[in-house]
């Protein structure tokens, strides 16, 4: 292999893994706080139209990504109402929103079929990313950094902050966090909010970044893939990001291994590989001794209401 | 020991709270004076745990107000009063399972200081009250009384100059209980107000000055319990007399009814405790009681005894004669093995199904309420209606949901429901946690009955009391084994408390013993 | 509606498989639907239903746009097949147009396709010039005949000017998923090819190929706004010509089932004007070939015609028939597949 | 004073009955408010999708068409999520039984016979049955959180679609299309209601729904699954085994996901293709949430979801909305739907906040140190 196909590759993992990264750790904070909320590839959808919207009117893609994650608050704000202070079941909610975000994705972006905007383009100079080494460390879209930063970002809140241990402990025992005197609904709305914004932000990456432009169901099903991700990484910031990359690893390597003329016995398995990989990795963690169990939030889905 | 010349601590007037259906606080008014240990009495759902909640901020009154050292106040969230200096230890514990004991405590403070500072703060509060308790270890490893310290650090550390304790000793070895009374009497020296609630009235003779007794959210008298006897205290709470138990009579002659030789079983994973070689009998007419601290395999026991733990288990279980350590938990309930488990929400009864339902669980085969596969609707009505009669229960009838009723009322109809199917053996385990001193003499005398009856029954308890009024013989479960059992005639109180603390508590006293005489 | 009488007003519907917004393959026949309109005015009437999932879905959309008194009905997916038959055997005096079928049940369901593969010959030719690597990659959906057809027709058309050009297939298994497409045009740029092609719906490629400075192609679209370097020219699906025929056909009464197969000559097939970076030369053979085409000079396939084996499949001096065109499942020599 | 939710003590029967109605009524009027603001004509849209169908016979065959497969695999998800079992895996065993049922008919295409059909349809159950028995396994040896490894099958069951489509099962004589030849009239589900399109699915739903409402309610089977759902704990002290029920609530489900499968293969497709799947097994998910479980809700949930995809299609004719608008009335109608399930549970009630009340009288007098005892009430 060429180094610059070796670089070419990683390239393209990375770009395939950031949304993923981005759109689960904003699940991971979410489920964290004992909130399921299946509605990704909804907010995913309604973040990438608003995104491209907005960079096409402004003609600044940094604002699109910006007004995603506004967007995707808000979608996620319709499922906050309705399971936090409704109390309607999770799952259902869930995939009612991504029902809402498909549609809701279509028809605001029916004007904007068909043309292009401008990208969020590299960040740092293209001199830094002339040499392959420099292209593989300086030259993605903000995004590919920021993700791995909020990775960061959150795997410290999560351990270290103090708000963090309130949100913990808001998705493991909701009740007791109650009796203390923690708002559990309005740490729960703050979490989904984090959620959504960061589903927005994700489902721009396509619509700025990877395929600059609208169209319906732009994201393709990538939100269900980030939401199996967060259990994938046992609800913990740094195999997420391992998740997210070998998921684009395999993704990226399935087609690396086509276009190169590889041919394979069934196509289709190597497709379903990412799926069966899952399921192993999911069956080898959950055997090692109750490791899944602890890592789970234990209000995981269940809705809360507080006796007043 | 007065403290009219000081504004009082705490002072509750005409607090009323009402919840759909019931007025679980109507005009509370009493108050607490600095350095008291007030007592708050009542049957279940006289409004105790109601009341604290309100004072700590997580309910909120529909009437009435608060004065706290002379000023009145609005507690509208335990953080305000956390802030006034008020500290709680909950019922139903308020800890986090899957988090350390340094995060719980952390979580429990306002302004925690950095995670050394407040280590350091704990290991000092640890040694001055001279209490053992590991900052890392994960809750969940935890045994109940190690659980209950965490609350109490947790209180301890923000200085508090009132701390509400519901139910604190309900789960603690009597030695345990004396260390607490230790930290509860010196917090008092100190200035520091206890209001404190429980069931168990020679406990509060022992340690309180004051009582005020609640019935139906109201208050209903106030006294002085080291003035009072149990009995007088307990009358107060229910409004009538109290009975004793009758027709107990000991019976040590009749036949094995119940065997039990060489039991192990692994323990729960990943920290439960394992049974090693458990061997005991009873016979016919007998009260076996099984006195220990909670965490020592009690639970184990009583699944592997019901059958619903069978992986691993080596021993043998025999009725009658009969081996049952080979059957499902429903082929023992076929032979007349009935028992009831200590957790009755969610274990021994379902709150979300109805009464009749709740019947259906466990008394399906021996009353038959089912055909082929099929529920007989009519019949699992008519037996939990039979149950509900028989055993006082309060509730609206066999649709009643069981998560409606109240701990005590709900103990009640599980016992019924066991007790009612007549069986051979019966194994129970901390039948009146909780539970009030009305309904815990009225399922005592049940299981009096039974035995009566000829039924072989064995009693888990914490409650020392209990068993030594209880049982014929009592046997002592430590870290998964089991003393020889020993006649209650006679008994040494300190020699069960030493059993019961195993080792490591072997500097227990006789106050158990010396109460009970009294 | 009576066959053999004329009408005032015809009722037209039109059945799509994907939204009319994906500026692909159902974008170009609800153009086609727009120019109908245009063309007819008030002597014709038209409605869309767009996402309609292939199969019972289909069948019934189909059905109840029979009932609710269209005249005729355009179904225009090739799963849309067997739902339009069933439907037209119920429905006699409605008329039902298939696109991309091979069969029908009754002689009031005619089928129509286009002729794209003659496109691929001009892409084929552009790519077999321009191409340095003399590798081109092309990301293609699912291996049916069409697109068998339009890889190998590429592909003779570029080896007819490059002897050694190789047609690199990733197959994505997907019409439309623009991440995987643009993932896949990646990965092809990467091991080395310098034009991107395609038979999937989305600009994705295009894009990816403007980032990766190769050429490529629009697909059933003008999309130069996508990739306004790379994009060279396009295969333009016009659809238009062929709905107002038809209509028109059933205003003056003269409708009768047929299946017709139409192309550049008729003016359903159309290349998008070419991209002004394109040299010369290069412009001239591509526009010969459509000139050939048109003129019925040109026809890709003509022997002699090598499989991948290099097993001669089409001798010297033959011309493949339609019907061995529509059922073709092998490739031409110089296809990775 | 302020509005606040308190709970019943038991659920409301009435409000059962009466919130999806309250429910429709929600989306009715915000559909026809949103959509006017977006330019179309509102009223027409909520009158077009959700009224026009139902008075149309023609529309009511599609209706309980469309409702079958949705209602068939909901019940036997319902069945599982009482017992709290997450199985997502519907449409992976939806597939699973179109091709195992498929597979049966490419076996049997020369043969004629009245055992083909329900022969396929046994093949369909049980290929069902064996994708769902994938993650039981999972999770009764290797505790395995089966949403994720039933979720994770559908793609893999997808993927094993396409591959058959592509290449052992592809249609000879079919021009190299990936699809199987059409079923033959034995292979074929015969129609129930002559001259309509009502399939026997439609009274193999209703009856299956019946039956599993009887069962869940009265037999111990389905005490057993309520049990579990509710407290596992308790379902172990009744003598319910823990692996038992997930093997149980898994293979029902999957088996009638895959019921659903060949039924849908044999009957409107009448073969197999790549575009068998259409979401079904997700849709199911809503339809036993809206349906609150209950088999007989489900029958309903079932139509009014059918509703607005069969409704939606019209819309798209008669008034131009375009699909996208169908499916933002379709998320309305649910979020409204799970909206007013909390009636059933809590009932609203304007609460007098404490503050509003004048305080209470002053404080009574200390209790004097020389009172031993107040009786605030005679005891007897
Ligand atoms: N959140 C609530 N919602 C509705 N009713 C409640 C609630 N909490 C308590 N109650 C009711 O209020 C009454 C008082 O309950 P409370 O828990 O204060 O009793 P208690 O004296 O603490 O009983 P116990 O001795 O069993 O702990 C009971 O009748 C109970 O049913
Ligand atoms: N949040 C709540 N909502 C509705 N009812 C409640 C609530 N909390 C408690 N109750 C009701 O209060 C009653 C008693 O509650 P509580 O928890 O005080 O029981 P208890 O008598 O103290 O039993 P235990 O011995 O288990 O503590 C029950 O009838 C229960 O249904
Ligand atoms: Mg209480
Ligand atoms: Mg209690």
């Amino acid at each position: 292999m060429t180094t610059a196909l070796f670089i070419s590759i990683l390239m393209t993992i990375a770009g395939a893994a950031t949304p993923l990264l981005i759109a689960a750790l904003g699940e991971l904070v979410v489920e964290k706080s004992g909130v399921l909320n299946l509605g990704v590839e909804g907010m995913m959808l309604i973040g990438a139209v608003t995104g491209f919207a907005i960079a096409f009117i402004t003609g600044v893609p940094s604002l699109g990504a910006l007004a995603a994650m506004v967007a995707g608050a808000m979608a996620a704000l319709i499922f906050a109402v309705l399971t936090l202070s409704l109390m309607a079941n999770q799952v259902a909610t869930g995939l009612a929103l991504t029902i809402f975000g498909t549609g809701v994705s279509a028809l605001l972006g029916a004007p904007y079929v068909g043309i292009t905007t401008a990208t969020l383009g590299p960040v740092f100079p293209a001199a830094l990313a002339s040499d392959p080494i420099g292209r593989v460390i300086f030259g993605h879209s903000p995004l590919v950094y920021l993700g791995l930063a909020l990775a960061l970002a959150i795997w410290w809140f999560l351990r270290h902050s103090r708000a963090g241990l309130i949100l913990r402990a808001v998705g493991e025992s909701d009740s007791a966090a109650h009796a203390i005197g923690y708002p559990v609904l309005k740490v729960r709305y703050l979490a989904v909010l984090f959620g959504g914004a960061m589903a927005g932000l994700a489902g721009s990456y396509y619509s700025l970044v990877l395929t600059p432009m609208w169209a319906e169901r732009l994201t393709a099903g990538r939100g269900w893939i980030a939401i199996a991700l967060v259990v994938f990484a046992s609800w913990r910031p740094g195999r997420l990001v391992l998740g997210a990359y070998l998921f684009g690893a395999v993704i990226t390597l399935e087609l690396q291994a086509k276009a190169a003329g590889f041919n394979l016995f069934a196509p289709e398995f190597l497709a379903s590989l990412p799926y069966l990989a899952t399921i192993l990795v999911l069956a080898i963690i959950s055997a090692g001794k109750g490791s899944v169990r602890t890592a789970a939030p234990a209000c995981l889905g269940q809705p809360f209401r507080a006796s007043a | 020991m007065t403290h009219i010349d000081m504004a009082p601590r705490l002072q509750l007037s005409g607090i009323t709270k009402r919840f759909p259906g019931v007025v679980a606080n109507d005009q509370v008014s009493f108050s607490v004076a600095p350095g008291e240990i007030h007592a708050l009495l009542g049957e279940n759902g006289a409004g105790k745990s109601t009341l604290v909640k309100i004072s700590y901020g997580v309910q909120k009154a529909d009437e009435g107000t608060i004065v706290f050292d002379g000023t009145p106040v609005a507690i509208t969230s335990p953080r305000e009063a956390r802030a006034l200096g008020i500290g709680m230890v909950f019922q139903h514990f308020s800890l986090f399972e899957a988090m350390t004991v340094l995060e719980n405590i952390a979580l429990g403070m306002d302004n925690p200081p950095p995670r050394r500072e407040l280590e350091a703060a704990i290991r000092d509060v640890l040694a001055s009250y001279d209490l053992t308790l590991d900052p890392h270890r994960v809750v969940h490893t935890l045994s109940v009384g190690e659980r209950q310290r965490i609350e109490i650090v947790r209180a301890l550390l923000q200085r508090p100059k009132l701390l509400i304790m519901d139910e604190p000793t309900s789960v603690l070895t009597p030695q345990e209980v004396e260390q607490l009374f230790e930290t509860l009497r010196r917090l008092a020296r100190e200035g520091c107000s206890v209001l404190y609630i429980s069931h168990k009235l020679h406990e509060i003779k022992e340690l309180c000055e004051t009582a005020t007794i609640l019935r139906g959210g109201k208050v209903v008298a106030t006294c002085d319990p080291r003035e009072e006897s149990t009995r007088s205290m307990a009358e107060l709470m229910i409004g009538g007399d109290l009975k004793d138990l009758s027709g107990r009579q000991a019976s040590v002659d009749g036949e094995v009814r119940f065997a039990v030789s060489d039991l192990s079983a692994p323990g729960e994973p990943p920290f439960g405790t394992s049974l090693k070689d458990i061997s005991f009998t009873v016979r016919s007419g007998e009260l076996l009681g099984i006195a220990g601290v909670a965490g020592n395999g009690q639970n184990e026991l009583l699944q592997v005894l019901s059958g619903e733990r069978m992986a691993g288990v080596s021993g043998k279980i025999m009725i009658d004669g009969g081996t049952i350590s080979n059957r499902s938990v429903g082929g023992r309930r076929a032979l007349g093995l009935a028992t009831v488990p200590e957790e009755r929400n969610g274990h021994a009864a379902v709150p979300g199904l109805s009464l009749a339902e709740n019947a259906v669980l466990s008394a399906r085969r021996r009353m038959g309420l089912a055909a082929g596969g099929i529920i007989k609707a009519g019949a699992a009505r008519a037996y939990a209606a039979s149950v509900i009669d028989a055993f006082s229960v309060k509730a609206t009838g066999p649709g009643a949901l069981a998560g409606s009723l109240s701990g005590g009322n709900l103990q009640k109809f599980v016992m019924g429901r066991e007790i009612m199917q007549d069986p051979a053996v019966l194994v129970v385990s901390q039948p009146t946690w909780g539970v009030d001193a009305g309904a815990a003499s009225f399922i005592r005398q049940a299981m009096i009955d039974l035995a009566a009856q000829g039924a072989a029954i064995v009693v888990v308890s914490q409650d020392l009391d209990e068993l030594l009024e209880l049982c014929d013989r009592i046997a002592v479960i430590n870290e998964g084994r089991l003393s020889e059992p020993m006649d209650v005639q006679g008994i040494s109180i300190e020699r069960v408390g030493l059993l019961m603390g195993g080792i490591h508590g072997a500097h227990g006293n006789d106050h158990a013993g010396a109460e009970r005489a009294a | 509606a009576q066959d053999g009488e004329k009408m005032d007003k015809v009722k037209a519907a039109f059945v799509y498989v994907g939204p009319v917004g994906d500026f692909g393959w159902t974008y170009a026949h609800d153009q086609g639907r727009k120019y109908l309109e245009e063309e007819l005015g008030d002597k014709v009437e038209t409605t869309y239903v767009e996402n309609v999932a292939e199969g019972p879905d289909a069948e019934r959309v189909i059905r109840q746009l029979a009932q609710d008194g269209n005249d005729i009905v355009f179904t225009t997916s090739f799963g849309f097949m067997n739902p339009t038959i069933k439907v037209a055997k119920q429905f006699p005096d409605v008329k039902f147009e298939h696109a991309t079928g091979y069969q029908t049940g009754s002689d009031n369901m005619g089928l129509y396709n286009s002729r794209f593969y003659e496109g691929r010959a001009v892409l084929g030719t552009i790519a077999g010039k321009m191409s340095k690597s003399g590798k081109a990659g092309y990301i293609a959906s699912f291996p049916i005949p069409e697109v068998v057809m339009g890889i190998n027709a590429f592909t003779l058309a570029a080896r007819a000017v490059n002897p050694d050009f190789e047609t690199q297939v990733v197959w994505v298994n997907s019409w439309y998923d623009p991440a995987k497409e643009a993932d896949a045009a990646k990965a092809l740029l990467s091991q080395g090819a310098d034009v991107i092609t395609q038979h999937t719906d989305s600009p994705a490629p295009l894009q990816a190929a403007e980032q990766g400075g190769a050429i490529a192609f629009g697909q059933a679209w003008d999309m130069t706004s996508f990739a306004p370097n790379a994009h060279m020219t396009a295969i333009v699906d016009k659809w238009g010509p062929y709905y107002v025929d038809r209509v028109q056909a059933m205003l003056d009464g003269t409708w009768t089932a047929d299946n017709v197969w139409l192309g550049m000559k008729e003016g359903e097939v159309e290349m998008a004007p070419f991209n002004d970076k394109m040299p010369d030369d290069v412009k001239e053979a591509a526009q010969k070939i459509v000139d050939d085409t048109k003129a019925g000079t040109y026809e890709g396939f003509t022997g002699p015609i090598k499989d991948q084996s290099g097993e001669v499949k089409v001798p010297e001096g033959e011309t493949m028939s339609d019907e061995d065109l529509l059922k073709m499942d092998w490739y031409v020599e110089g296809v990775k597949s | 004073m302020a509005l606040a939710f308190e709970p019943r003590r038991e659920p409301s029967r009435a409000m059962m009955l009466a919130a999806p109605v309250i429910a429709v009524a929600a989306t009715l009027v915000a559909g026809a408010i949103v959509f006017t603001l977006l330019g179309h004509d509102g009223l027409q849209a909520v009158y077009q999708i959700f009224v026009v169908p139902l008075f149309n016979p023609y529309r009511w065959q599609d209706l309980l068409v469309k409702a079958a497969p949705l209602a068939i695999i909901a019940t036997g998800l319902a069945i599982g999520f009482r017992a709290n079992i997450w199985n997502i895996g519907a449409e992976g065993q939806y597939i699973l039984g179109g091709l195992a049922g498929t597979g049966v008919a490419l076996l049997t295409l020369g043969q004629g016979g009245v055992w083909v059909l329900p022969l396929m349809i046994a093949a369909g159950i049980l290929g069902g049955m064996v994708w769902a028995g994938v993650p039981a396994l999972l999770k009764t040896r290797l505790n395995v959180n089966e949403i994720l490894s039933s979720l994770m099958l559908n793609y893999v069951a997808i993927q094993l679609l396409y591959y058959l489509m592509r290449g052992p099962w592809k249609d000879p004589m079919g021009f190299n299309f990936p699809q199987t030849p059409m079923f033959t009239a034995a292979q074929t589900l015969p129609i129930a209601v002559p001259g309509t399109l009502i399939h026997l699915g439609v009274p193999i739903a209703a009856a299956l729904a019946l039956t599993a409402w009887f069962l869940m309610a009265r037999s111990i089977t389905g005490f057993q699954l309520r049990v579990v759902g509710l407290a596992p704990n308790a379902a172990r002290y009744g003598g319910f085994r823990q692996s038992s029920t997930v093997w149980l609530a898994l293979l029902v489900g999957g088996g009638l996901a895959g019921l659903a499968g060949i039924l849908e293969a044999s009957g409107p497709f009448g073969q197999m293709v790549p575009q068998f799947p259409t979401g079904y097994g997700y849709t199911a998910i809503i339809v036993a949430f809206l349906g609150r479980l209950n088999p007989l809700g489900i029958l309903f949930a079932a139509l009014v979801l059918a509703l607005t995809y069969v409704g939606g299609e019209s819309a798209q004719t008669t008034i131009g909305l375009p699909a996208a608008a169908a499916g933002v009335f379709q998320a309305m109608m649910l979020f409204f739907l799970l909206a007013t399930d909390l009636l059933v549970r809590y009932r609203l009630v304007i609460r007098r906040k404490a503050g509003d009340t004048p305080p209470a009288a002053p404080v009574m007098a200390n209790p004097s140190s020389e009172t031993r005892r107040i009786q605030a009430e005679p005891t007897t």
